[in-house]
């Protein structure tokens, strides 16, 4: 296999406690889209028009037929499909009104699903996930075990897909495994 | 400390990058020495409302002037440093 | 009185009824010859060395608190002179010198101990830079030795040398450097510059200063006008507010810088060791506490209090150097505002205004020059004009471009 | 000293077996170390700091400043741990500390003969001659006998969790305040955390007899815990402390998630600290009984009134017998109700007041014991463990009453210790006859007897309106919350006791030691603020900070001043409220997790070639490749850099930055980075440039690639990689917003491999699909491309050259590098590392790490000259300061030894070759060094005086540090090559 995960020496796959699962994502392609000043009305045009999609507000992402866009700061997405594909020449057309930059490679990503995984994230991120405040459709970008950690709600399983840089995988998957390592913090919160 | 991201919401100090005060202008290029000192050096570094710049780091990597006071540290607001 | 094991034996034996308070609580005058703003080391220290060593009598210390109650009170206590820059290094050992003699000279026991301060490092690189530190200060007549592993490992077998994310490669060891007892400092210098006459002004806090003509005519304090023709500024933290009033803006921003003691336990940590690696540099005072910090919080704050990140980065470096440290308790913490100037170094210098004088950009490493701050900021103060030790600790070097960088960091006090 | 037949909270089913300085005992399930040494009738738990004074224990909480202990052994032992805190468990392992050779009979008690010569301050006063013996004789011994107890000498085992929680109301103890604040905030829907630092919920409700609802006090505290469980926003952390308060409601508690136990479960944490983040908090912490101030108040068997509540009621303890109530207000009545209420004969029963009430009175008969009204302890007897005291009436009759055990009520303190962790001073109660919060942190209430309430059912209604109101303040509105209903009669205040007279040390800081006579001396000599009393007493500076003494103190100074408690104050309070383990704090970040590690994506690819890895920043980067055969890193280094120099040889340089720049402004945004220019740069080439910072100083180097109109690559350094893209972020988003450009770090996107050596264009020619064309015509010095390899994966190549050889760097997304780098090993390059690549960089001159030190600008590395005077830059203006342009500052030169063989060192400094070994004679010093096989030589690059005028002077290099001092010629800092014959060929 030509292809390398970013988690080499990792198991791709670990079950954890009470039926709750980590897995890496990938290979995915990612396309880093800043709008111009003054052009992130008709960025949002394009991508609608093109996609059919609407680029999310702050704090959030939305996906269309496979295309997924992440907010990751004022006037900066990330779009994002799954697997390998010429995301970068399907773009294109954006590059009048932003700047487009291919980051694929740039990230990794697991997949953290099942009833404790609030509880494991408790010992990871400082964010508030409680259902009240953080549910499926929102992204945050934090720091966690010393590194840039990206977290995004898929769904109320509850999914969570955790993302840092590539060359930091292995020490977020062990981040991952030492939050995860005791009994659960809280079971009020993570039922 | 918590700080208020325009775009992220609050969080905590540790996901921002200080650099120091904000309101500075950087000098013509043509700018007597004087300017230039003043602008790389001196600070007014009060016991109060100061604004300053914060970057963040972690979060949307947005640089911000924060308005707080550095008795307190209150913050007032925290806005995008691009006007 | 002079204290002695003399007088202390008199004393127990008639129920310690014949002390004297160590210093006069002094009232202020209208007017003093020299006027030294700031009771911490500093301040005291000028005080003192003006007496002692130019003649001037008539000097007050204005403290807005008590005497001490700035960062003279809530330091480390680490004393050294490893310095890498010459400019640097001759004060620093000026001071050293001046603490080695230190006890003697003021009658009191500062406990001054010398119990060698290692700084270690953890990479090649690092050695380099330690070994051009290290060269320099011998080039000085300074004692300085290059450690490597083996070297460290018979001082500190147990650190941990075993499981290190970041592994002690070495380090450079100071064998004079140690520390001193912060609170002794002040109030030994205290007591000695009150026996020469000095006024220590406490709860009198300066909230003006008059010029005219461009020269000093006097201060306002809280507790009245007070006339003068040279004044000198030694209030650390707060300098930028105080030289504010004089209309002055300096270089320098201020910063809070936390510390740490753990409950008191038998001797455990001999020497003052700086990891090298992450922010964490510790000793062990005579009573038995672990005294230990890190960095600056890195934000302009005058709260002399600091925020948990930093609590966690010093303690996560500390348990990664030591990690028997791990079932010790952390006792009390605190902040302390610290004077960063934009190059790292200090300012020992005259004003643009005659008769204003100014000792101040300290950063975290002001205590250990207490003795020679005090000593070249009297004589700039007495004489109108620097020492030669003091000679590169100017204002205008940042004008000039001659810095006394040693960190390279450029004008980002936060990242000294 | 028995344990009372019925009642506690203590399961008597159970029995626990543990040791207490080698003796075996039993205990029971809701004891802890206190109470059952208690009821095994042991009162002489621990010794002093100063005196080695015998002590017993004074209260059942944190506030304990005597019962000190190492609890455990081996690498779990953990000195001075208060002994009415630590819950028993089966095989629990205790030892008291700091005695000489017993508890029982300690040697180092002689230091209480010396007493008189130990007052405050002493050392200050002595051991200065002669001078020299104080590092020699003194201060040894006072580092010997100082300090509690002994540190663990093994690496603690355990692990410690750090998690974070997010509540709109934080409620600290769960006293009847705090269970009333949090069940009005639960049942209003808020998210409340409710910690405590005891095991159960209930705060003095479970030591005191009460009735609240009709129910008693354990059981309507269990009730309400119920009722919480029921709240599906309330979370309930048990065995946690609050123990720090930061800005903007962020809150430091530690769970002890595992301390009742021998060892933590597997992979359980043995602590956790919780970081907290709450819109509000009602801090109900409760109160600390204060002691009283009269000599020998510290022997064994005088106990806080309050205390001995707490050991009958909940542990069923009886802690002496017939017991002697001191009290100066209504509440020692409550210890006699207690002991009449369990059929304890009371010896007698004191009072400062003359008047009492009728109820007392009939306490008092019932009780059994003397009433002694306006009286006074004159005299206390018993070294190791009290038996009995001299009490005086209020005439002056004095008789002895033999007693085991005295419980005094002096008073209360609340807790006000979080409310103050900002700042906030705490204010003189006239009315409580206390000190109370004053200015609180933002959000902050405070209920119960931590604000001074001392009354049931005043504590129950402020802690249910606090709760509300948080609740209300936090968008939780609802109709008033119905008030438990608690009888109790409104309580006197007690003033603080301060008696006067007496034989013996009248201590106010019973773990150091500090004596009343202490803060008279000190008020002597001049410390009288609180603060320097503080300080020169050490009161209240152990490590119960002065919960119990600290107002005592005050007082003390107060009266010897003849100012009000108001006037004098306290001393500030510090975070932690009780001392917090320094593993708890780190979490998971020690050992090897200390920092997260970065690994390149040819990382097990290079593991697999025998690299040697080395820690730079947060990268793990291959230093050298040991082969079969190869004893030393300096001989895989030489056959590396002869492999390169000789044929191919490929390095892993994925760990330098990458920062990918794209859109119309983007040549003018890196003139303006640059201090050359790049704007003009052609499609396809690659330029290496400078930066500075603002200051005029070099900031980084690295080379930038045009890959399109539009869209440009720059490397930067491994080491400022983030700090330029940062950079790079401020300068665009502040100073140059309308510039249409886009950036963002590709490091970790692109793997990325130098090839290098006189055989590098046939290894890339092999790497890369066919087709391409990379003859030096079609693809020449500084020429940049994008190709594919690997069979149709995007690459980009560059013809760029560190070690002044033919060489490319090759790059390709991050999943392909593993394969790319195998493809190129297999081409015949040889896998090299870092510090070939070192030595050739230093054989070619090219400044790095050494040099680019921040202290260094472009003149001194010899690039002054590519400073644009064209354009405005970023650190153009301050470059031209005087001091920057000196002719005399060090420049780079190149050095080698006169004489062959001579090792030279990076760190050593260069002197004119005849001048003494001074300071002032110091012209520089060596940044870099190489042994370099090319030349055969060690050689270095340095900064040195004046460097590029003294070509050809010989020097000397000196390092005593390492014990070197060679003679070394100055040359040109480009050893090899210098017209740059091979990289282009
Ligand atoms: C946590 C911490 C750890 C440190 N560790 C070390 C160390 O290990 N080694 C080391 O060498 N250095 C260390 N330092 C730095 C060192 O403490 C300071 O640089 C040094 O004490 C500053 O000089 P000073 O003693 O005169 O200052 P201060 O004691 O701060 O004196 C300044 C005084 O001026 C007074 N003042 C301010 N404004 C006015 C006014 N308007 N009117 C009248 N009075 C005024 C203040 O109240 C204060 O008492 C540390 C500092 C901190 C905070
Ligand atoms: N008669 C008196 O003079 C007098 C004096 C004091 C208290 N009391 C009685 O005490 C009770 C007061 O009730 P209350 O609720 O105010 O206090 P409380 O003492 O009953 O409860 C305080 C609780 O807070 C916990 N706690 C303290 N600090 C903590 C921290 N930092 N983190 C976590 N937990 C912490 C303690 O462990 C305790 O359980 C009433 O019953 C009152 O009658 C009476
Ligand atoms: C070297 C040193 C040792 C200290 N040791 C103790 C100690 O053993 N106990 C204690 O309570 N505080 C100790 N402190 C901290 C002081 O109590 C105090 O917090 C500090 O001086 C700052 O003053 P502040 O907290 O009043 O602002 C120590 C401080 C220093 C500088
Ligand atoms: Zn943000």
């Amino acid at each position: 296999m030509v292809e390398h995960s970013a988690f080499a020496g990792a198991q791709a796959v670990t079950a954890t406690q009470g039926g709750t699962t980590v897995r890496a994502i990938e290979p995915l392609s990612v396309v880093s889209v800043t709008a111009w000043r003054g052009q992130e009305a008709a960025l949002a045009d394009a991508v609608r028009a093109t996609f059919g999609l609407d680029l999310p507000q702050a704090g959030r992402w939305t996906a269309h037929a496979g295309l997924t866009a992440i907010w990751a700061g004022p006037g900066h997405w990330w779009l994002q499909r799954g697997g390998r594909s010429a995301l970068m020449q399907e773009l294109a057309a954006l590059g009048d009104h932003a700047g487009l930059i291919d980051i694929s490679d740039a990230r990794a990503v697991l997949r953290l699903r099942g009833p404790l995984a609030r509880d494991i994230l408790l010992g990871l991120l400082p964010l508030d996930l409680h259902p009240s405040v953080f549910t499926p459709g929102q992204v945050a970008s934090t720091i966690a075990a010393h590194m840039t950690v990206q977290v995004r709600q898929l769904d109320d399983k509850p999914t969570f897909d955790l993302s840092c840089l590539r060359s930091y995988a292995g020490s977020l998957w062990r981040a991952l495994e030492l939050a995860s390592a005791g009994p659960p913090r809280l079971s009020a919160l993570s039922a | 400390m918590r700080i208020p991201c325009p775009h992220c919401g609050e969080r905590g100090n540790d996901e921002f990058f200080y650099l120091g005060a904000a309101g500075l202008t950087r000098p013509a290029a043509d700018a007597q020495p004087e300017a230039w000192h003043d602008y790389v050096y001196l600070r007014d570094n009060p016991a109060g409302k100061h604004s300053e710049l914060w970057q963040h780091a972690h979060g949307c990597r947005r640089w911000l002037v924060v308005t707080r006071d550095t008795r307190t540290h209150a913050v007032f607001s925290a806005v995008d440093a691009t006007p | 009185m002079e204290y002695s094991f003399v007088s202390l034996l008199r004393e127990a034996l008639r129920g310690h009824t014949g002390w004297r308070p160590a210093w006069r609580d002094a009232a202020p005058k209208p007017a003093y010859d020299a006027v030294i703003v700031g009771g911490g080391g500093h301040g005291l220290a000028t005080a003192y060395y003006l007496a002692k060593e130019h003649g001037l009598t008539h000097i007050a210390v204005l403290e807005k608190s008590f005497i001490g109650s700035g960062n003279a009170g809530r330091n480390t206590t680490i004393i050294r002179s490893n310095y890498l820059l010459p400019g640097n290094e001759r004060f620093y050992e000026k001071s050293m010198q001046l603490w080695e003699g230190l006890e003697q000279d003021l009658n009191y026991n500062a406990m001054v101990s010398q119990r060698g301060v290692l700084n270690l490092y953890h990479s090649d690189s690092q050695r380099d830079q330690y070994a051009r530190r290290g060269n320099g200060m011998r080039l000085h007549g300074v004692d300085a030795e290059l450690l490597d592993q083996a070297g460290v490992r018979k001082l500190y077998p147990w650190l941990d040398f075993a499981n290190a994310r970041f592994p002690i490669k070495g380090g450079l060891l100071q064998r004079r450097g140690g520390t001193a007892r912060h609170d002794a400092v002040v109030w030994g210098y205290a007591r000695a510059a009150d026996r020469l006459g000095v006024d220590i002004i406490q709860n009198c806090e300066v909230t003006g200063i008059r010029i005219e003509g461009g020269a000093v005519q006097g201060v306002e304090t809280t507790r009245g006008y007070i006339a003068t023709n040279k004044a000198g500024l030694a209030v650390a933290g707060n300098t930028s507010r105080v030289a504010a009033l004089a209309g002055l803006r300096l270089p320098i921003e201020s910063h809070v810088l936390q510390a740490f003691v753990s409950e008191g336990i038998k001797p455990m940590v001999d020497g003052v060791i700086t990891y090298g690696a992450g922010h964490f540099y510790i000793s062990q005072s005579d009573k038995g506490g672990l005294v230990f910090g890190g960095d600056i919080d890195g934000y302009n704050s005058y709260a002399q209090r600091g925020s948990m990140p930093v609590v966690e980065d010093v303690l996560e470096s500390g348990m990664a150097l030591m990690p028997r440290l791990g079932r010790l308790r952390v006792l009390r913490q605190w902040g302390g505002i610290m004077d960063m100037s934009m190059d790292g170094s200090p300012i020992i210098d005259r004003t643009p205004v005659d008769g204003l004088y100014l000792n101040a950009g300290w950063c975290y490493g002001g205590f250990k020059a207490t003795p020679a701050s005090g000593w070249c900021f009297a004589h700039t103060i007495a004489r109108d004009a620097p020492h030669f030790i003091n000679s590169e600790l100017r204002l205008d070097r940042f004008a000039t471009g001659a810095l006394l960088d040693e960190r390279g960091a450029g004008a980002t006090p936060n990242l000294h | 000293m028995t344990r009372i037949s019925t009642g506690g909270l203590i399961d008597r089913s159970k029995t626990l077996r543990f040791r207490f300085d080698g003796t075996n005992y039993s205990g029971r399930p809701g004891d802890t170390l206190a109470s059952a040494l208690l009821a095994n009738g042991v009162r002489l738990m621990g010794r002093s700091f100063k005196y080695h004074r015998p002590r017993g224990v004074l209260s059942a909480g944190p506030e304990e400043p005597s019962a000190l202990v190492e609890l455990r052994s081996g690498a779990r032992r953990e000195p001075n741990i208060p002994a009415p805190v630590v819950e028993l468990f089966h095989g629990l392992e205790a030892s008291s500390q700091n005695r000489f050779p017993s508890l029982g009979f300690d040697l180092m008690a002689v230091n209480g003969l010396l007493a008189p010569l130990f007052s405050a301050g002493f050392y200050y006063k002595t051991f200065m001659w002669p001078a020299s013996w104080w590092e020699k004789l003194y201060e040894p011994l006072i580092r010997h006998a100082a300090g509690l107890g002994r540190a663990a000498t093994e690496d603690d085992p355990d692990s410690y969790d750090r998690a974070h929680l997010f509540c709109d109301v934080l409620v600290v103890g769960s006293g009847p305040a705090g269970l009333a604040a949090a069940l009005a905030a639960g049942r209003r829907g808020a998210r409340v955390v409710l910690c405590e630092s005891g095991p159960l919920l209930g705060g003095r409700l479970l030591a005191e007899h009460t009735e609240i609802d009709g129910m008693p006090g354990p059981a309507w505290a269990a009730a309400t815990e119920a009722a919480l469980r029921d709240c599906p926003g309330v979370t309930i952390l048990r065995r946690t402390t609050v123990a720090a308060v930061f800005d903007h409601g962020s809150y430091v508690a530690v769970e002890r998630v595992a301390d009742h136990k021998p060892v933590p479960d597997s992979h359980e944490p043995r602590q956790r600290v919780w970081r907290i983040v709450a819109k509000r908090c009602v801090l109900a912490a409760g109160a600390f009984e204060r002691l009283a101030t009269f000599g020998d108040n510290d022997r064994p068997g005088v106990m806080l009134a309050g205390a001995v509540r707490t050991y009958l009621n909940r542990y069923a303890v009886l802690p002496g017998r017939a017991p002697v109530v001191a009290t100066s207000g209504d509440d020692g009545w409550r210890t006699v109700a207690d002991c009449v209420r369990l059929g304890i004969g009371v010896a007698a029963i004191i009072d400062r007041r003359s008047e009492i009430t009728s109820q007392q009175r009939q306490l008092a008969e019932a009780s059994g014991a003397q009433l002694l009204l306006g009286g006074r302890i004159a005299r206390v007897y018993g070294g190791t463990g009290l038996y009995g005291l001299d009490v005086e009436d209020a005439a002056g009759k004095r008789q002895f009453v033999s007693t085991e055990l005295l419980a005094v009520a002096g008073g209360w303190n609340p807790a006000v210790q979080l409310a103050c962790h900002l700042g906030g001073k705490p204010v003189w109660s006239e009315h409580t006859q206390a000190f109370v919060p004053g200015t609180l942190p933002p959000g902050m209430s405070v209920a119960g007897a931590a604000r001074g309430t001392f009354g049931l059912a005043a504590a129950l209604a402020e802690g249910s309106a606090a709760g509300a109101a948080a609740a209300d303040g936090t968008g939780f509105a609802g109709s008033a919350p119905a008030v438990p209903r608690a009888d109790d009669a409104a309580t006197t205040p007690a003033p603080i006791w301060f008696l006067a007279g007496g034989r013996g040390k009248a201590f106010v800081d019973f773990q150091h030691d500090v004596t009343t006579a202490d803060i008279a001396q000190a008020q002597q000599e001049g410390f009288v603020s609180v603060e320097h009393m503080k300080r020169y007493t050490t009161h209240g500076m152990a490590t119960d900070q002065g919960k119990t003494g600290g107002v005592a103190g005050m007082a003390a100074m107060a009266a010897l001043t003849g100012r009000s408690m108001a006037e004098t104050g306290t001393t500030l309070h510090r975070p932690p409220y009780t001392p917090i383990a320094i593993g708890a704090l780190a979490g998971h970040h020690r050992g090897k997790d200390f920092r997260p590690t970065r690994r390149t994506p040819a990382h097990d690819w290079a593991a697999e070639q025998g690299a040697s890895f080395v820690e730079t920043g947060p990268w793990l980067r291959a230093e050298w490749f040991t082969q079969p055969g190869e004893r030393t890193w300096l001989q895989s280094c030489t056959r590396e850099v002869n492999a390169v120099r000789g044929g191919v040889g490929v390095c892993d340089v994925s760990t330098l930055g990458k920062i990918e720049i794209v859109g119309p402004d983007a040549g003018a945004f890196l003139d303006f980075l640059y201090i050359n220019t790049f704007s003009t740069l052609p499609v396809g080439r690659v330029r290496y440039g400078t930066m500075l910072r603002e200051d005029g100083f070099v900031f980084d180097d690295g080379t930038t690639a045009r890959l399109a109109p539009d869209r440009w690559v720059m490397t930067t350094t491994t080491a400022n990689a983030p700090r330029v893209l940062q950079h790079m972020e401020f300068v665009h988003q502040v100073l140059r917003p309308d510039w249409r450009v886009a950036f963002v770090s590709v490091t970790d996107q692109w793997a990325q491999f130098a090839v290098a050596g006189p055989r590098a264009r046939s290894v890339i020619a092999a790497v890369l699909d066919a087709g391409f064309d990379v003859s030096d015509a079609a693809f020449p010095f500084m020429a940049a491309g994008n190709f594919t390899s690997l069979g149709g994966v995007e690459t980009r190549l560059f013809r760029i050259s560190f070690s002044g050889e033919q060489a490319y760097e090759i790059g390709v997304p991050s999943a392909y590098g593993d394969a790319l780098v195998r493809k190129i090993a297999a081409a015949g390059a040889v896998p090299y590392g870092l510090e070939a690549l070192s030595v050739m960089r230093i054989e070619k001159g090219h400044p790095a790490g050494g040099e680019l030190n921040g202290q260094t600008t472009a003149m001194d590395l010899g690039m002054g000259r590519m400073m644009s005077s064209k354009k405005d830059f970023i650190g153009r203006a301050m470059a031209q300061r005087p001091a920057l342009r000196d002719p005399q500052r060090p420049a780079l030169v190149g050095l080698k030894p006169v004489k062959a063989g001579d090792r030279l060192r990076a760190g050593a400094h260069l002197l004119p070759r005849t001048a003494t070994h001074r300071i002032e004679n110091d012209q520089g010093w060596i940044s870099s060094v190489a042994f370099s096989p090319s030349l055969n030589s060690w050689i270095g690059l340095g900064l040195l005086a004046n460097g590029p005028a003294r070509h050809g002077e010989i020097i000397r290099t000196l390092d005593p540090v390492r014990g070197g001092n060679a003679l070394a010629e100055v040359v040109s800092p480009c050893f090899i090559d210098p017209d740059g014959v091979r990289l282009r060929g």
